[in-house]
């Protein structure tokens, strides 16, 4: 008999016992009067787990509504494990970002493994076979030993997963703030290809259909990871730790492989990979999609550990796990298939007409619930919204340049801060060239895999600056969107879609929900000017720590398309006397700048400007003049401003330098961070072709041989001058430096 | 010179992969009597201090660098370092 | 010529070995899958691929000792045909002892992805006859496990063998003896090594240097089946 | 059931990279008395066999698998397994 002593119907009732798993009274309430009577223990669970942030998006609903989704490229939007775009050729690019920071803050290695693991499996479960990764990570500054802590083991945590599973990482970012320390930021992305008629969906459809479970066992772990990871983290170093489990990719390998044969099969109906709240969202969710019913005897889930209840199976988020609908009649091929590849798999459950999720339990009907009331009819708030006041401060305060004496010095404690200094340390860990398709590595702007036997390639990167959403979530929003564009079109790819992860602080206060909700505003304007929809994406708030939040942080992974491989350009200098040009002009805009917060230990004020009108001309007319192959070096300017930029040009190539002069105020020219601006480099004998085909270029000097660095102003002062490797010294060892210092 | 042999296992309630994948290599090269194995880590310290302070060093030691709390078990032994 | 690419389970980098054969010498390859070892005699060369196999559980490469193929590889190896294991492909060969010596974590600890300079040391190989003596190349390395271990006496009779085929140029970062990047064995027809030649065999993916080594294998198999 | 513990520790000869990456590591947080750090293996296994088998068997696996002689040494203790 079972040793667990759950608590009747009745007394989750009179004591409120839901409440403990994250059930409002209400929500409570309302799943009693659409269920018709009061739900069992199992029953419960499956309410709590579904009606979650996580699996519900019930707070940021409204918020995801504002995002436009469609585009003649779009196969599949938001609503399945990933979305999809047509690449031509009949082939298409699959790809999501998710979120695992709740358990990253736990155990960093873990959290962050198993993050690779969820991501890569959502893309294989669409039938895609997986081909980049791509993260984006926050964390406190490296002072703190939790943080280095936490940063360190991250990053060892997503190669460990990646690595293993010969996916590449080609691209990523890790930005530094306090206001992330000891409650990171670990998103992940996964990009896959695959041909139009592979594609497959999460749909339980076809009466009499057989459910197959397929991968690992399942065990206690992670039981409420869905309700975990919606609610705020308590640093309380004695309190119980919940059980994690690692990552297993050989396990996941072999899932994979098995998958990517069965995908071509026609005995397959559909299929979805077991993530967050495990059994329960993908039965449910499969279900409810299709239109249909499911029966799942739980006696046949095979399990690790004894005597498990109907409840711990069905709420467990044990890795490596998929669920899989196959014709009725043709299990025991899609069995064998399985084994061959040392995967165990077998039937559990059948597809009803009833529209019910009905779990067997010991012979006995466990729980009993509409599919679609877990899933579609969840509950959804509209929370409530509050413009901060600090915003209205903030805007009334003038744009003044930050006090700087020494330039130079300036410049180089610029490119020591660890969110500019080189990320060398974190992409060295990653085997960035498995699957010999890496075009773009990271260290460039984007990164770029080619898809064999074309001449395209498939490009792509994250970003997200959350100083600017902080101060100014709308403006913000517009820029991290138009940020990871220019990223691209530096690469030489035409931006075709995007995932987003929006992370937050609790929905529930309503500055958190006005910053959810601007931010989104401003990534919806800067997706219709910039033609790229959002396919998916994914959610994660109430990232706090003692009641604080973290900066909002949408993180956007945005995806394009090179038509030809021969049109890839990388940042760096490539040859002495290539003229260097700088597009767009430059205004003191420094709210929110790295050298804000370097020199005044905060930041404030008004963001910079954008005017996506001016972005888009920008970004068309540059990508043009790419694929023309007019330019030798394209790069944007981002944290740091110009000066940053152009010495990352020269780290590239050894040897090389430049002789720049700038135009006005000396700060404003080296430092500032105002958007929609690029530094190219262009051969003398196209410098006529160039200057047709790009406006708002101004030549500023040339390409070097000496490997010295000359900045002068328009009056011939010299501003800066020094060796290349000086600089290149600093911004490649900070890093490393951080953390190996005495704390 | 005092030598600490710290034994680190895996909580009971962590899955090992690894341990999962070498039952079943050791299975199919015909040790079919083996029915779990667990990876672990051995710790072999050589250091110097007082019986009285080991203890509470090396516990420091473990909670601050050696052990991972959340899904690692401790226990060590002191002894002498044989003389080479 | 013919070649086998062994697929052990959770084997990753099969497809990178597959497509430098297919693209850079254009001969026939095919994957074999672990339990179809037994076929590996049609084949006139045995690839065993880098990544991960097993999850690199225990040791890199130790699992593999639980699958029928250890046994044909081992078969196929004393047969004298050629067989060039890189990356994980080494580490499986040191564990079954066709290559002597053994693998460490690296000296940083970490998982570590890089060019490398790599020195020819011998090019009087079946593997190397394309590249000049003492030529320098530029290879990729990717490896949590690349600091390559011999005994002082396993080292000397390497050397004195002319069995160290490609060292690091500019030394040993993940601390291999003698700077070792790559052995073959005492008859020269196993090449186990480091260095991944399979992802320099085009521009586009950043170098060509890895191209020679592909073309050796080929020269030497024209040399020994001239008519 | 029985249950074998099987230590595995690096040869003396063998440079270990993480135990000396360790040792920097505690001496920089402050434990100055800690001389040098080993990392090996601690592998569990509960097994099936009589008495006069097991050690005969565990032997056995350590050459076959478990142990890479080349860099390993190895010792072992039979025990029982605790009742859960
Ligand atoms: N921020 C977002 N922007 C766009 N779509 C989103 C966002 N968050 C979630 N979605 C979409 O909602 C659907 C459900 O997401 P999720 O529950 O995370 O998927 P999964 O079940 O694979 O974990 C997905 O298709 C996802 O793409
Ligand atoms: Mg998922």
């Amino acid at each position: 008999m079972s040793t667990n002593h759950e608590p009747t119907a009745e007394q989750i009732k009179e004591n409120k016992l839901y409440l403990q798993m994250g059930m409002t009274d209400w929500e409570y309430e309302r799943a009693v009067e659409k269920l018709g009577r009061i739900p069992n223990y199992t029953e419960t669970g499956l309410f709590s787990a579904m009606w979650s942030e996580h699996c519900s998006y019930k707070s940021s609903k409204s918020v995801l509504r504002k995002f436009p989704t469609e585009g003649a490229r779009v196969l599949q939007g938001p609503g399945e494990g990933a979305g999809i775009v047509d690449i031509g050729d009949n082939q298409a690019a699959v790809f999501k970002m998710e979120s695992h920071n709740s358990p990253s803050a736990i155990e960093p290695f873990i959290g962050a493994a198993t993050g690779a693991g969820g991501i890569i499996r959502d893309v294989f479960s669409m039938g895609a076979r997986p081909i980049a990764l791509v993260n984006s990570l926050r964390f406190g500054d490296l002072t703190d030993p939790r943080d280095k802590f936490l940063f360190e083991e991250a990053v060892a945590g997503i190669a460990s997963y990646g690595n293993a599973m010969g996916v590449p990482t080609v691209a990523g970012e890790v930005q530094f703030d306090q206001c992330y320390s000891k409650r990171p930021l670990v998103n992940a992305m996964a990009v896959g290809l695959l041909n139009h008629e592979d594609i497959q969906k999460g749909l339980a459809a076809g009466v009499g259909n057989t459910i197959i479970y397929a991968g690992a066992t399942t065990g206690r772990d992670g039981i409420h990871g869905a309700t975990m990871s919606s609610s705020e983290l308590a640093i309380d170093e004695e309190a119980e730790l919940p059980v994690m489990q690692a990552g297993d990719p050989f396990i996941e390998k072999l899932l994979m492989e098995a998958c990517l044969e069965l995908v071509k099969s026609d005995a397959l109906i559909g299929i979805q990979d077991m993530g967050a709240a495990g059994l329960t969202s993908s039965s449910a969710e499969m279900a409810s999609k299709a239109g249909y019913g499911v029966e799942i005897n739980l006696d046949l889930v095979p399990q690790r550990e004894e005597n498990m209840t109907a409840y711990e199976m069905m709420l467990s988020e044990s890795q490596e796990r998929m669920l899989i609908v196959v014709k009725k009649g043709r299990e025991e091929e899609v069995i064998a298939l399985f084994t061959k590849y040392g995967i165990n798999a077998v039937a559990i459950g059948h597809v009803t007409d009833d529209k019910m999720l009905r779990l067997i339990f010991k012979g006995e009907v466990a729980a009993e619930v509409s599919a679609d009331l877990l899933a579609e009819d969840a509950p959804s708030y509209q929370k409530e919204s509050k413009e901060p006041a600090s915003f209205a401060e903030n805007q009334a305060i003038e744009n003044k340049e930050p006090q700087v004496t020494d330039l130079k010095a300036t410049l180089l404690d610029l490119l020591q801060r660890p969110t500019i200094a080189s990320k060398e340390w974190v992409y060295n860990q990653f085997d960035t060239g498995a699957r010999t398709s890496t075009v773009l590595a990271p260290g460039a702007s984007a990164g770029v895999v080619r898809v064999r036997g074309t001449n395209k390639g498939i490009a792509m990167t994250a970003d997200c600056n959350s100083r600017f959403i902080y101060l100014d979530p709308e403006t913000g929003g517009k820029i991290a969107v138009a940020e990871a564009a220019r990223n691209l079109v530096c690469s030489g790819a035409e931006p075709i879609a995007l995932t987003d992860c929006l992370n937050f602080g609790s929905p529930d206060k309503p500055e958190v929900f006005w910053q959810l909700e601007k931010s989104a505003d401003g990534i919806s304007e800067a997706c219709r000017k910039l033609n790229a929809p959002v396919i998916g994406g994914n959610v994660s708030l109430s990232n706090e720590v003692n009641g604080v939040s973290i900066y909002p942080t949408p993180t956007i992974g945005l995806v394009g398309l090179v038509h030809d491989l021969k049109q890839v350009t990388t940042p760096g200098f490539k040859q002495a006397g290539d003229a260097i040009y700088l597009i767009g002009q430059t205004a003191t805009e420094f709210g929110g700048s790295e050298l804000q917060q370097m020199t005044e230990g905060k930041i404030f004020g008004q963001v910079p400007a954008i005017d996506l009108d001016v972005e888009v001309k920008r970004q068309e007319q540059l990508l043009a003049a790419i694929q023309q192959g007019i330019l030798q070096s394209a790069s944007d300017l981002s944290e740091g401003g110009f000066a940053v930029a152009l010495c990352e040009k020269a780290f590239a190539t050894n040897g090389l330098g430049a002789n720049v002069s700038v135009e006005g105020s000396a700060i404003t020219a080296l430092f500032s961070e105002t958007q929609s601006r690029f530094l190219v480099t262009v051969q003398a004998d196209q410098v006529a072709a160039f200057e047709q085909s790009v406006d708002d270029a101004v030549k500023i000097g040339t390409v070097t041989d000496d490997g010295q660095l000359v900045i002068k102003s328009a009056e011939g002062t010299v501003l800066i001058e020094g060796t290349v490797e000086q600089f290149h010294a600093a911004w490649k060892g900070a890093i490393p430096c951080l953390l190996n210092s005495e704390d | 010179m005092t030598k600490v042999t710290i034994y680190v296992t895996l909580r009971e309630s962590v899955v090992d992969p690894q341990g999962i994948a070498t039952t079943e290599a050791l299975q199919k090269m015909g040790y079919e009597e083996v029915k779990s194995v667990r990876v672990g880590k051995l710790i072999e310290l050589e250091m110097d201090g007082s019986e009285q302070t080991i203890e509470t060093r090396v516990n420091e030691m473990c909670n601050d660098l050696l052990i991972n709390k959340v899904i690692e078990d401790y226990r060590f032994e002191v002894g002498e370092v044989a003389s080479k | 010529m013919k070649f086998a690419v062994l697929v052990f389970p959770g084997l990753t980098c099969d497809l990178d070995m597959y497509h430098a054969i297919e693209d850079t010498v254009k001969q026939e390859v095919e994957y074999v899958w672990h339990t179809e070892a037994d076929q590996l005699d049609q084949f006139d060369a045995v690839l065993l691929p880098t990544g991960t196999s097993y999850g690199n559980y225990l040791r890199p490469g130790a699992l593999a000792k639980s699958s029928p193929a250890f046994k044909a590889l081992q078969k196929f190896a004393d047969s004298g045909k050629l067989v060039l294991g890189v990356g994980n492909g080494f580490h499986i060969l040191v564990e079954a002892d066709i290559l002597p010596g053994a693998f460490l974590r690296n000296n940083g600890l970490k998982f570590r992805s890089a060019v490398e300079t790599v020195t020819v040391e011998n090019n009087n190989t079946a593997f190397t006859n394309g590249y000049a003596q003492g030529q320098n190349i530029a290879l990729p390395v990717a490896s949590e496990f690349g600091n390559y271990y011999a005994d002082e006496k396993t080292a000397q009779e390497l050397k004195n063998n002319n069995q160290i085929i490609f060292t690091y140029t500019n030394g040993n970062t993940d601390g291999s003896t003698l700077a070792i990047a790559g052995i073959t064995n005492k008859k020269g027809n196993v090449l186990g090594m480091m260095p991944l030649p399979e992802r320099a065999v085009e521009e586009v993916i950043g170098g060509t240097d890895g191209t020679p080594l592909f073309h050796s294998i080929l020269n030497n198999w024209g040399e020994q089946h001239v008519n």
